[in-house]
């Protein structure tokens, strides 16, 4: 059995035993990304890229290799293309920080989509007051999903860049990104992906969907916590300046000036996360090894049986229902405020997240100030989701 | 009764159900915004304050019940008070909030002291605090407060 | 004894006893930290500062404890002056791109040292490139100690910014910082201070040091890769720009505009390394419960028996002789390549750095290609530093 | 014979000793550096081409024995040969230095077969090709080679 394999789902929570439906905000890791990490501190401890010695060696090998593995996992051409972040808010911010914010002028547009986690407007927003260009937004409809009839508009002989999300984290709405893509490199505009929630579901094929930049998140795919990678594309990751300075990024430094070192290592300045990337490789292959057709098949059949659950529980309304999407609800109960809801089903070990979950203006625009959401694993059971209901019911009778 | 009965009593849930004083009124003097930014809590404070003192205390927005209660029961209590009054009554509603105080509650809070209850939950001890915070935000002038 | 705390220590490299001396690159951890970060995916797996889920507020508390716990060590007045980074490459970047970036003018000054890492010199080099400010440098003896004769010309009316390393990654020179910082005060010039080699040596007191910004890496004092803390002025804070855009450093987002979150929000935009930050917590406890002056104590002894030991090997040569020093040493043994005795004490289960140590300028000064580095934790040992002796004499005899 | 001692054979440690064609020449029509960042190695090259063939090769810098004694035996082989036997030659060292390639050697590369032991540790098989990938740098016009 699969769940079996992640000891925090062991957890009981006021003496229940834990339904963990929280996984869009974070997912549980599976005992061989642990062992992974406890292997790297207990037997290959040492800084990596920097020593002769035994030691720092198999740390740089097992570090390289869970790069290989990443590569893999999202079918990039090279494992040389992937830059380790802490996470996409560090993919995003990079980007925008070095790549856009190179090319961009006062009175350009950068494009997002009315979908994005707040991690994918706020950087935009930063780099829009730093230069003067202005964020446009590709607007979606009660259903939640994009709009794309104004798309010809909206990508235009003004616009810098686009980035848009992959998979929203609020609605589980899954985007057509292949198109968007085309449909920007028409115009000639680059395109960053957030691929955040999509890792953990989606067969992701950065080349397929012939994105620039692709970004994701360790911790949402089964991986440590701060790890990460950003995909970029060769030629674009070559050209671009520098992000962090210091060491690692470099290969000759005086006062007077400083030779910069190659891809991916320009981009890696400083003492990674080590531990944390080779346990994202550990989470890599694991998904690698359940395949994620399988995954993807198990996702439909968890929301099948979740939105029919869903739909029986008096007073609830799911928030989007796109015609493509992942195990992601988000609903309202009349007269319930989402946070009551939280508090009393976590009383019966039932583990989900209330409010904006980081996407405000997704809310702005069904104006609400929040919602609950309930987010599935492969590892969820139809009987988590049973004792969701319950749970839900428990909470309507007790305001009743 | 257990913890989750006790967080929320029937006093609360009445007060979430059939809020006093819930609403924007015609006129004010003073107004703030409470955020809670992790739950989504939003709640507008509208006061008129005459020659120091707190004519009417008015609010509106979505909130979860702990919070619609806490700001029904404070609005209530609030009215009629000198801002110095109301002050001292922020400072015992703190320390009624106060995870450090064990059980303590003051006669002047009424049946705002069936929310120490609240203590038991330390994440929604903001949801019960913020029209406290909102109310000190407008008598200062500040636009918002959070509870932090 | 401590060092049977440290699993890592254990390791086997060619069959041999591990003989771990490069602890200035990154050090072990002990056991109580690798508990902590399995107890975080054990037992409370789960995002911060954004459920109301009971998981989510224990591993909320756990990682707020650790950044109370890294204000102890550091004495920090208050631990929402401390900001959770990466390491101290990503402090240094921080302060730069915001605090000083935002005050920097064209013909400005900032003001390292010839001691400087690479992490506290690239990302001055990159700002002045940016701003058109310009590098300067107080320069340092044959001894490897800063020359403060001329400091009141270098520090003048265009200095804008100063930013000193504490304790030298490469010679171990232990730096004069309150000094340094007052007499950078007394220009008005706000002053940051690299402390990655301070905090697993030094009882550090940011208050008493009187520094604007003080940044630690957590992998070098005994905690997690991936982990540091970046302390702060509470003023400095409040006025500076924010970092990274994302989740967690708004309090309201839309399109038009989104308001900040309050310190030290504001600064840690996405989800963090929250396992790595609960780790970090755990080796801030470790050293206080050990206490700083045991192991400055310790260090102190073993300094001066490595010293002893080393000068009796013909041919050696230690770069690097600060009256103040931290127990580091670079040397050369004539006749053979750093590369070379790194390789060969490597067999014999010594595990050193050798190279320029992301220090290349202090290499440029000695006129050194690099050097081999032994540096030493409190749980080396008497017998540790016998073995490096030998291991050296038989790399000598290897090339005689 | 252990790894080690392999590794620092008598010929690795005699090249070492006295390298051929060390020191920077008076005259050259090349010339590139070649660094290997991690470990400190820098190497100089200078080549006299002449009608497309390597006429003189010399190499200058400080740099670890295996650096030392390939770039000393690479000299010495390269002397003379036009400019696409020395690709070639460049090729065979590459196989040779390969991991996957298990134990090949080529009668061609003389001496430098000896370097094969060089492959039992990884880490120092860029000590042995950087010199390679200088010379080849020069030739086409480049100022510096990395060994990536
Ligand atoms: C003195 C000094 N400063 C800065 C750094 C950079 O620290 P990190 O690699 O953890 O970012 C180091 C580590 O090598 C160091 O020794
Ligand atoms: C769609 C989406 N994008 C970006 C992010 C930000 O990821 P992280 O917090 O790991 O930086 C998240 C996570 O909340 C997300 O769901």
């Amino acid at each position: 059995m699969l769940e079996e394999q992640f000891p925090g789902l062991r957890t009981k929570v006021h003496g229940k035993p834990l339904v963990y439906l929280d996984n869009a905000a974070t997912a549980q890791r599976p005992q061989v990304v642990l062992d992974a990490i406890n292997d790297y501190y207990q037997n290959h401890n040492a800084n990596i890229h920097r020593g002769v010695h035994s030691l720092s060696e198999s740390a740089t090998e097992l570090y390289e290799q869970a790069r290989v593995s990443m590569a893999q996992l999202i079918n990039a051409p090279s494992e040389k293309d992937l830059i380790f972040v802490r996470g996409c808010t560090e993919g995003v911010n990079l980007v925008a920080q070095t790549f856009v914010r190179e090319r961009v002028k006062a009175g350009d547009e950068i494009l997002i989509s009315h979908l994005e986690h707040h991690s994918n407007i706020v950087p935009w927003q930063i780099l829009c007051e730093q230069t003067g260009a202005v964020l446009k937004v590709i607007p979606m409809n009660q259903e939640g999903e994009l709009v794309l009839d104004d798309l010809d508009q909206l990508i235009n002989n003004k616009t810098c860049f686009m980035s848009v999300v992959h998979v929203s984290n609020s609605l589980g709405t899954i985007n057509p990104i292949k198109e968007l893509v085309k449909a920007a490199h028409d115009k000639g505009v680059p395109v960053l992906v957030d691929g955040a929630q999509a890792a953990p579901h989606i067969k992701v094929d950065v080349q397929d969907l012939n994105c620039d930049f692709y970004t994701v998140s360790g911790h949402k795919m089964y991986g440590p916590t701060g790890s990460g990678v950003l995909y970029g594309k060769t030629e674009h990751l070559a050209a671009m300046p520098p992000y962090h300075g210091g060491g690692e990024m470099i290969s000759k430094v005086t006062f007077d000036s400083t030779t910069y070192n190659a891809v991916p290592a320009k981009f890696e300045a400083g003492t990674p996360n080590i531990a944390g990337g080779i346990g994202l490789g550990a989470a890599a292959e694991f998904l690698l090894s359940i395949g994620l057709d399988r995954i993807a098949a198990r996702d439909q059949h968890l929301k099948a049986y979740t939105e029919a659950a869903l739909n029986q529980v008096a007073g609830l309304r799911i928030i989007g229902n796109a015609a493509k999407k992942s195990p992601v609800f988000s609903f309202v109960i009349d007269g319930i405020h989402a946070h009551d809801i939280g508090t009393i089903i976590d009383h019966h070990g039932v583990a989900i997240r209330t409010g904006h979950h980081c996407t405000m203006p997704i809310f702005q625009y069904f104006n609400l100030a929040g919602t609950c959401r309930a987010s599935l694993s492969f590892y969820n059971t139809e009987q988590d989701v049973d004792v969701l209901i319950e749970s839900l019911n428990k909470a309507i009778a007790m305001f009743a | 009764m257990s913890d989750l009965d006790q967080l929320y009593k029937e006093t609360i849930l009445a007060h979430n159900r059939n809020p006093h004083n819930y609403g924007k009124p015609e006129a004010w003097t003073h107004h703030a915004e409470g955020v809670n930014a992790m739950c989504g809590d939003l709640v507008q404070i509208y006061l008129s304050i005459e020659a120091d003192r707190l004519k009417s205390v008015h609010y509106a927005g979505e909130s979860c019940a702990i919070s619609m209660a806490s700001a029904s029961m404070m609005t209530e209590l609030s009215e009629g008070l000198s801002v110095s009054e109301w002050r001292l009554r922020f400072e015992q509603f703190k320390q009624l909030m106060n995870i450090n105080n064990h059980d303590c509650t003051y006669e002047e809070l009424g049946q705002a002291n069936t929310l120490v209850t609240v203590k038991k939950f330390p994440s929604r001890i903001k949801s019960a605090t913020l029209c406290w915070y909102a109310v000190d935000a407008a008598i200062r002038g500040l636009p918002t407060a959070t509870t932090e």
